[in-house]
């Protein structure tokens, strides 16, 4: 039976409890323990395994997927999962209008055949559709449609859970904690060693974080910074966990815009003037692996030596022989993420020198959003994280620089970049389910997003995160960036 | 050559004294101490983070190798000077309507005056913090929503101190001869209303510091890479555990800045307020 | 010279409350030239009230106000501004009555340069020290700033100031009540030597009826906003007719 | 009863001997050598401009005044030797219960937020503890204000001081001061904040209260015709000097200090004309003016050379007439 | 009781401007509020539709109606981020900051009443000067700075106290009726979870009010110099009062007054600097509620902290002046 309690800091509060909002990592990590998916990617693995679906098959043509359900699984208020609830889940989102539609492709409906089989069909083939799926968390019907009203339940769901995950969310106070205890009748059962609580503790200070993990109030800490997780690697009594994450970090230059990031060769000269090896070795503290181009380089379809190397003289030299002196650029960041900080502050500081002011504006993520909503209120350099929320090209490439997925349009692509043939290549890429195929088109994307120069990539940082040794079993997952296996993890 | 001599009996004691030439030694690094400073307050130099204080690097390097005692010196204009630019900008504000609505009397007066105390009651660091997100964050931004909370300050002490001058009888005396009311305005009102208002201002610079510098600290005011002293301790709270001098430095300077100005303010207000000087 | 044909004044209190208080009731107070008349009363009786509206500092509510035979309401901007160089003033109180950011000459040229712009800086600083060595300070103390004199002399700076203009109207409001006793006696020497040496009418105001009684012609009691007696000094103050009056001077020591 | 010995009719009630009192910041010196006697029953007055030093003096000598001292000299009262210096609270009781103390501004001697009745009751209980319990204390208190002339008094016991007009408030004070059963009252200036029909009742009073309970009063003022009028002694102080005690009668009669003579013939009067009213030259001089000699000397019309150099003679015998002039009585 | 009145008319008139100066926040200073709420991946037809939805189409004076209207009913708008009424958000907030002021005024009133009172009497002395000095360097801490220092050195470094958070771990579960820690521990007798509420307030209690206790014990000393001058005190001598008892009877009644009335001001401006201390202590509060609204563009939400922290001034300006009123009866019909 599960035993103990185990309490991970965080520094960001979660917005809401809204399965919609899934694709944010505050409220993902704690809907990963109250719901399931139909699929799952489990910590350390990159391929997707089953989870509320037994098994399932794929039509020829690529558009129709069959899903069987397992029949053991019960919701926290008891009642059985079916089939229906899948389709009351999918629908409610499509009608809310979800952020988490916006990886899943051309989903064009789901269909009940019966208690435990259901059909969902989509408008086009989309390979990583499976992959897709595992932030799509399945909610109690008989629970959530009385409060489905004007706003499809958002306003019922961002405070109550409706989930069948194997804890249960007893007390959400977003400001300062919230607190899952296990499911007892979780259908897949309590073996091995599990906590019984999880707490998410909310603390801003990074400094607060380490004194309470080292007062051990708390036993994972995430937020720290990376002098002092490189001081806890020395230390006994903690252990320092460096996940290899497949999150890009980008400077996305305003491509559409009237301003001189709008024309590609000031990008040219953009390229050249960040030093990402300065910025894993000083600021990662090298924890993390250099970028070479916007995917990461183990990933397939990955193509080398599309970015430009750092080379601030030869920017100078395009800056003075344009006469760009004295121009002013505006880049907006997270300032709660220190490595976005000192990223900006290197780029600040390497611009100065060769003639180029760049104000920086501290955003959270949501206002940040908003900014580039617009072209026009878009700054000339966003920095933007990318977190897959599966582990393939299209996750990235597709969200960054489709220009279906502008800004603009609502999607991550705040680069604003667009261009006929990327988009071509990409959406090939999406609608294939062979892999080669797939790398060879993702390669040529890789080449003329490089050639545009419409991002510059500053960082692949490890998932580095301080755990007490008291704890066992943690594992970066991959597929959910920032967030925690506390099913997996025990407690010594 | 007179107003020097009066101003340098006013200090009586040593704590007095140091403040006046702290100050004073604040207000010329202000002014100079960009000139003065040792290394380049903005250039990033990641190989040189975190270095405890040394000979090279008096107050240590921030957790991006900038010299802290650099920067400091540098944000001492930046501080200041938005300091400055509240204080100016809420002087004049503030005592135009103030003046005017002692002039005016009546219901403008009495209407112009609730408006001063309702806006007083609100907190100026929330209301400042609403002001500041509806203009985005900035240190502009921050400088205007402390002017948005502070003028009352302004407007109602000049409405009081105006009011009390025209109360006077050599305001009735000037009224038996007839002095037209810009005369009186500059030749009564101002010259008798100044004292009281150097003193509020001489206290007011600390506590406009510290709201200025309480805005940068949660992020609405001042961007880096400014080295606003309040933006340098937000910038240096995550590395207090293995880097405290970043933080230790800043809030010392705010506080050495703030003190004195109260300890002179206080002086002025022994010297200088008609209220608490015998006749 | 002076006709106040019953006039009335009252106060509103306050901002919400209605009702008025009356300062001044249906008051008749005839001043002619030359006259030195009294007005005597108790605290609060409204006399500084009558001052001001003889000075026209403060409106009034009711009756009439002829200042030489024309009434004050019909005078147009430009002969009030005139009617105040006939018309001054000197207060109770020597410390509030100078401006204390101007030197003790500016406050008394400041009459000057308002009412003779035909004089220039000179002679106007000239003037002004003659005025000052008039009542009796020396002509180095002009420089010198309200807080460095003592309240008689201070008493003397307004009263320098006021005659600058050279006035028909002296109105002399307690002029005597806050300074030290042997001050009082040097500043009623000065308004005897003023009365004989210059050509003056004297409004005289006191709650001190024994200086009432060796400075002025006529005199007028006052009690509660209304004038309760009048007559020639010698008559009122030796046989008060009025049970207030008697009252008053029964209670004088 | 007063809690000092029983009082001997001919010895003096309160005797100062060379007294000289002093601020404490600065240590100045603004009150020097005053010696007199106040006998039993006796109403003595002490007569001043503006800044002579007369609250200076009283309050010091009282132990009311925290930032001055007694510098030099001795009190006895009753025959006993007064502990004056600081507030002590030791010597403070022992002055509560035999003498008491009326302030200049009946405005600001009352406390704002305390009910009449309630301060009147605080005095009797200080002096007397609650032997008597609070209820005979309440009409004891009820007594003594209708003794001093409140109408009502057992509506204004449940007041605040600020329904009641000057008058009223200064016969408050008057009936806390009385509320110890003191011999000796002290009354600086108090009617000087008042207007002249008040002023004359409130006078009376006093006058009439010592009549009746063989109350020695010391009436401060700087109204010398008041005084003359009112008292039997009048002690003159100038520039913080004790510069002439006279019998009241005497004045402008006899001849007197060139100060007290000059100053009655500043004031106007019921009999005087415009022609014996004669202004003393010069401004002045305030307690504490530093010089030595006599403090009159630079305004006096008969000064000579010696004024400003010998020291004044004191009244070493406490004796009941006394002038300060080294030129003695009778120079003209 | 007309005072009373007065001074209720006069609320509601403050109540008025209050929400007119924070409709003017919402409406027009700031950018579309209507983007923001949006959200991050918004087309603009659903723009359009959260426009019309949350009435930004209509005319301004209709929606200054609206929103008077709403607020009344105790509608403060939804938050869209939380998703949630604010009104309850702020319900849930509100507490654990009131709570903290409450610390923070009761240290501040222990401090400032005695030490203004104390200076006030002995004022000149070596210790006046001591006190004067100590309270002008309280007055020169950045409140933050203070917070950050206190909590690494003193729950840091030495472990005296705990360093964030509202309850300690084994309490984590506490719930009570009212919201308020300290009081619902009381109420169910559990002392322990009171104790440790305590010593997590002491930090962030003292961090907030240094700088408001030192501006009180001037003011506090200030009043009371005022009232040693007066009169009535010599009287109180010449009566034979000791001296505590006329510092305690006479001068500290009168004193206090116009020391209450900027102390009930403080409360609100105390609560306004919780915005400050917080986030460093990681407690939750209308403060760190603020900023993080704030940063997040939830312009309702800062809206609404604006005025829900303006009518706790509000009212703890009229409790107090009320309070005081009916204390001191006759003081204000003088006035
Ligand atoms: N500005 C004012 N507002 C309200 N009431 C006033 C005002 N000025 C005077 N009063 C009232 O009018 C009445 C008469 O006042 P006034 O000053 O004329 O009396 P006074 O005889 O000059 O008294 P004093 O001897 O004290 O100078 C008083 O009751 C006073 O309270
Ligand atoms: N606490 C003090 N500190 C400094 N100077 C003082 C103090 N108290 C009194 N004085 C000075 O001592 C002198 C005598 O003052 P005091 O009040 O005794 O005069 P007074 O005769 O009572 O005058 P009045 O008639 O105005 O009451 C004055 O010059 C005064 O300025
Ligand atoms: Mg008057
Ligand atoms: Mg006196
Ligand atoms: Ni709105």
């Amino acid at each position: 039976a599960p035993t103990g309690t185990l309490v991970i800091a965080e520094n960001e509060t979660p917005e809401n409890l809204d399965p919609a909002n899934a694709t944010n990592s505050t409220v993902d990590e704690l809907l990963l323990g109250a719901y399931d998916a139909l699929v799952q990617f489990p910590a350390g693995e990159t391929a997707v395994s089953p989870r509320l679906a037994k098994s399932w098959t794929i039509s020829e043509d690529g558009l129709t997927y069959t899903f069987t359900l397992r029949d053991d699984v019960v919701f926290h208020d008891g009642s059985k999962l079916t089939a229906a609830d899948v389709k009351f889940t999918l629908d409610r989102l499509k009608a809310a209008k979800a952020n988490v539609l916006n990886d899943i492709g051309p989903l064009s409906g789901a269909e009940v055949v019966d208690d435990h089989t259901v059909k969902l069909t989509l408008s086009k083939p989309f390979g990583p559709f499976l992959s897709a799926l595992s932030r799509i968390y399945v909610v109690n019907k008989a629970l959530v449609e009385p409060h489905m009203a004007e706003d499809n339940a958002r306003q019922w769901l961002a405070v109550n859970e409706a989930g069948s995950g194997p804890y249960v969310i007893a007390s959400y106070n977003p400001t300062e904690a919230v607190s899952l205890k296990a499911f007892d009748k979780y259908w897949g059962g309590w073996d091995g060693n599990h906590v019984a609580e999880v707490v998410f503790r909310y603390i801003t200070e990074p400094s607060t974080q380490l004194s309470l993990l080292k007062s051990g109030e708390v036993q994972i800490a995430p937020d720290i910074t990376v002098e002092d997780k490189l001081a806890l690697m020395k230390e006994p009594g903690y252990v320092v966990d460096v996940g290899q994450a497949a999150t890009p970090l980008y400077f996305d230059f305003n491509t559409a815009s009237k301003g001189p990031t709008g024309n590609p060769k000031f990008r040219e000269m953009l390229a050249k003037t960040f030093d990402r090896q300065l910025h894993l070795d000083q600021v990662l503290m090298g924890l993390g692996t250099l970028p070479d181009g916007p995917l990461p380089t183990s990933w397939p379809g990955h193509e080398s030596g599309t970015e430009l190397a750092f080379d601030l003289a030869g920017a100078k030299k395009m800056v003075d022989d344009n006469g760009w002196a004295g121009t002013t650029l505006t880049v907006r960041y997270l300032p709660a993420i220190q490595e976005e900080k000192s990223a900006v502050e290197q780029l600040q500081s390497n611009l100065a020198e060769i003639g180029i002011t760049l104000n920086a504006e501290g955003m959270t993520w949501p206002a940040q959003a908003a900014t580039v909503q617009k072209v026009d209120t878009t700054a000339d350099i966003n920095m933007i994280y990318s977190f897959p929320p599966f582990p393939d090209p299209h996750a990235i490439l597709n969200a960054s620089f489709n220009s279906a997925l502008t800004g603009s349009n609502g999607g991550y692509n705040w680069a604003q970049y667009s261009n006929k043939e990327v988009d071509a290549l990409l959406n090939e890429a999406a609608s294939s389910a062979d892999p080669a195929k797939r790398a060879e088109l993702y390669k040529k994307a890789q080449v003329l997003i490089g050639k545009d120069f419409a991002v510059i990539t500053v960082s692949y940082p490890g998932s580095v995160v301080a755990v007490s040794d008291k704890v066992e079993g943690y594992k970066y997952n991959a597929a959910h960036h920032q967030t925690f296996n506390i099913m997996d993890i025990g407690l010594k | 050559m007179r107003v020097l001599r009066r101003l340098l009996s006013f200090p009586k004691t040593n704590v007095e004294r140091t403040a006046i030439v702290l100050g004073c030694l604040i207000l010329l690094l202000a002014l100079v101490g960009a000139f003065l400073v040792p290394f380049d307050p903005m250039k990033i130099d990641f190989r040189a983070k975190l270095q405890a204080p040394s000979m090279l690097h008096w107050l240590g390097t921030d957790g991006s190798g900038r010299d802290v005692l650099s920067r400091l010196l540098y944000g001492a204009r930046l501080t200041l000077a938005s300091t400055f630019a509240v204080i100016i900008v809420v002087v004049i504000i503030g005592c135009t309507i103030g003046i005017a609505s002692a002039f005016v009397g009546g219901a403008v007066d009495n209407m112009l005056m609730r408006l001063a105390d309702i806006w007083l009651g609100f907190p100026p660091l929330i209301l400042a913090l609403g002001f500041a997100s509806a203009l985005g964050a900035s240190l502009e931004a921050a400088i205007w929503a402390l002017i948005f909370s502070w003028w009352p300050n302004y407007a109602r002490l000049s409405r009081m101190v105006t009011a009390d001058i025209l109360s006077q009888k050599f305001i009735a005396s000037a009224d038996a001869l007839g002095v037209p009311t810009h005369r009186k305005v500059l030749h009564y009102v101002i010259p008798n209303a100044m004292d009281v208002m150097l003193i509020q201002i001489a206290l007011d610079i600390s506590a406009v510091m510290l709201a200025i510098s309480g805005l940068s600290f949660i992020g609405v005011g001042a961007q880096i890479p400014a080295p606003e002293w309040g933006a340098m301790i937000a910038d240096g709270r995550s590395y207090v555990s293995n880097g405290w001098w970043i933080v230790l430095a800043p809030g010392i300077a705010i506080f050495i800045t703030a003190v004195s100005f109260n300890v002179i303010g206080d002086m002025l207000r022994r010297e200088l307020d008609p209220t608490s000087r015998r006749r | 010279m002076v006709e106040l044909k019953g006039v009335a004044k009252s106060f509103a209190r306050r901002l919400f409350v209605q009702n008025r208080s009356f300062a001044l009731r249906d008051i008749n107070i005839a001043v002619g030239r030359g006259e030195v008349v009294g007005i005597l009363g108790e605290s609060g009786s409204g006399k500084s009230t009558v001052a001001n509206i003889i000075t026209c500092l403060t409106s009034y509510d009711g009756g009439s106000y002829r200042f030489k035979g024309r009434d004050i309401a019909s005078y147009t901007r430009k002969e009030r501004f005139a009617f105040k160089s006939d018309v001054q003033i000197v207060f109770q109180d020597p410390y509030g009555s100078l401006n204390p950011r101007a030197t003790v000459r500016g406050s008394v040229m400041e009459s000057l340069i308002l009412h003779r712009p035909d004089l220039g800086r000179r002679e106007r600083i000239e003037r002004a020290n003659a005025l000052l060595e008039e009542v009796g300070l020396s002509a180095d103390a002009g420089d010198r700033y309200p807080h460095e004199f003592s309240g008689g002399q201070r008493q003397r700076v307004a009263i320098a100031r006021a005659i600058a203009v050279e006035p028909e109207l002296l109105v002399l409001d307690e002029p005597l009540s806050s300074l030290d006793v042997s001050i009082q006696a040097q500043i009623l020497e000065l308004f005897v030597r003023m009365i004989r040496e210059r050509d003056l009418t004297i409004v005289f105001i006191s709650h001190d009826v024994n200086v009432v009684r060796l400075l002025c012609d006529r005199v007028y009691v006052m009690n509660q906003g209304a004038v309760v007696e009048e007559g020639f000094a010698r008559d009122v103050l030796n046989h008060p007719q009025n049970e207030y009056t008697a009252r008053l001077l029964d209670a004088v020591y | 009863m007063a809690s000092l010995a029983p009082p001997t009719t001919d010895r003096p009630l309160l005797e100062i001997r060379d007294v000289s009192v002093a601020l404490r910041t600065g240590n100045r010196t603004m009150v020097a050598g005053v010696s007199l006697a106040v006998r039993p029953r006796e109403v003595f007055g002490i007569v001043g401009e503006s800044g002579s030093g007369k609250t200076l003096l009283t309050r010091t000598l009282l132990g009311l005044q925290d930032d001055a001292y007694v510098a030099g000299g001795s009190v006895r009262f009753n025959g006993q030797d007064l502990p004056v210096n600081g507030y002590a609270n030791k010597a403070r009781k022992l002055l509560g219960h035999s003498i008491g103390f009326v302030p200049q501004d009946p405005f600001s001697s009352l406390n704002p937020s305390m009910r009449i009745g309630k301060q009147i009751t605080e005095a009797i209980y200080l002096a007397k503890g609650w032997p008597m319990g609070a209820e005979r204390t309440r009409e004891a208190a009820i007594g003594l204000m209708a003794e001093v002339g409140i109408p009502e008094p057992a509506l204004a016991f449940n007041q605040f001081p600020d329904q009641f007009s000057g008058g009223m408030r200064q016969r408050m004070v008057f009936a806390i001061a009385l509320a110890q059963d003191p011999k000796l009252l002290v009354a600086d200036e108090p009617t000087t904040a008042l207007d002249a029909i008040t002023q004359r009742r409130v006078i009376e009073l006093i006058l009439d209260r010592s009549r009746k309970h063989d109350l020695a009063v010391i009436l401060i003022s700087h109204n010398l015709e008041l005084l003359r009028q009112s008292v039997g002694r009048i002690a003159v102080l100038y520039g913080g000097q004790l510069l002439n005690i006279v019998p009241s009668g005497d004045i402008g009669q006899s001849t007197i200090h060139p100060y007290t003579e000059a100053l009655f013939d500043c004031i106007p009067t019921r009999e005087k004309t415009l022609a014996d009213i004669r202004s003393i030259p010069g401004e002045p001089v305030g307690a504490g003016f530093g010089l030595k000699g006599c403090a009159f000397a630079s305004r006096c019309p008969y000064v000579v050379t010696a004024c400003r150099t010998t020291d004044l003679p004191q009244n070493a015998g406490t004796a009941s007439i006394f002038s300060a002039c080294i030129l003695g009585r009778g120079v003209h | 009781m007309r005072y009373v009145g007065q001074r209720i008319l006069f609320s509601i008139l403050s109540l008025c401007v209050l929400l007119f100066i924070t409709f003017l926040l919402s409406h027009v200073v700031s950018g579309d509020p209507a983007i923001v709420a949006a959200g991050p991946n918004a087309g603009a037809d659903k723009i359009a539709a959260v426009r019309q939805e949350m009435g930004l189409d209509r005319p301004l004076l209709v929606q200054f109606w609206i929103y008077c209207s709403n607020i009344l009913h105790g509608d403060l708008g939804t938050s869209w981020f939380t998703r949630q009424p604010i009104a309850s958000d702020i319900i849930r907030e509100l507490p654990p900051s009131l709570e903290l002021v409450f610390v923070a005024m009761v240290i501040n009133l222990a401090v400032s009443l005695p030490l203004g009172l104390l200076t006030a009497r002995y004022a000149g002395t070596t210790f006046d000067d001591v006190v004067r000095l100590v309270v002008m360097a309280g007055a020169g801490l950045p409140i933050f700075w203070l917070a950050i220092i206190l909590q690494q050195v003193v729950a840091g470094q030495w472990r005296l106290l705990p360093t964030a958070g509202r309850l300690g771990f084994e309490n984590r579960d506490f719930t009570g009726a009212t919201g308020f820690t300290l009081l619902d521990s009381l109420m169910q007798g559990r002392f322990d979870v009171f104790a440790d509420a305590l010593a997590h307030l002491v930090l962030p209690a003292f961090a907030l009010t240094l700088l408001f206790t030192a501006v009180g014990v001037r003011i506090t000393r200030t009043a009371m110099m005022g009232e040693f001058r007066k009169d009535y005190v010599v009287l109180a001598r010449a009566k034979g009062a000791s001296e505590g008892r006329i510092m305690v009877r006479h001068v500290f009644a009168n004193g206090a007054t116009p020391a209450l009335t900027v102390f009930g001001m403080q409360f609100g401006w105390m609560l306004g600097a919780t915005v400050l201390v917080e986030e460093i202590f990681g407690r939750p509060g209308i403060g760190r509620y603020a900023v993080k609204a704030v940063t997040q563009s939830d312009i309702h939400a800062v809206v609404a902290v604006v005025f829900v922290v303006g009518l706790v001034f509000l009212i703890s300006n009229l409790v107090v002046d009320i309070a005081l009123f009916l204390l001191t009866p006759r003081k204000h019909a003088g006035a």
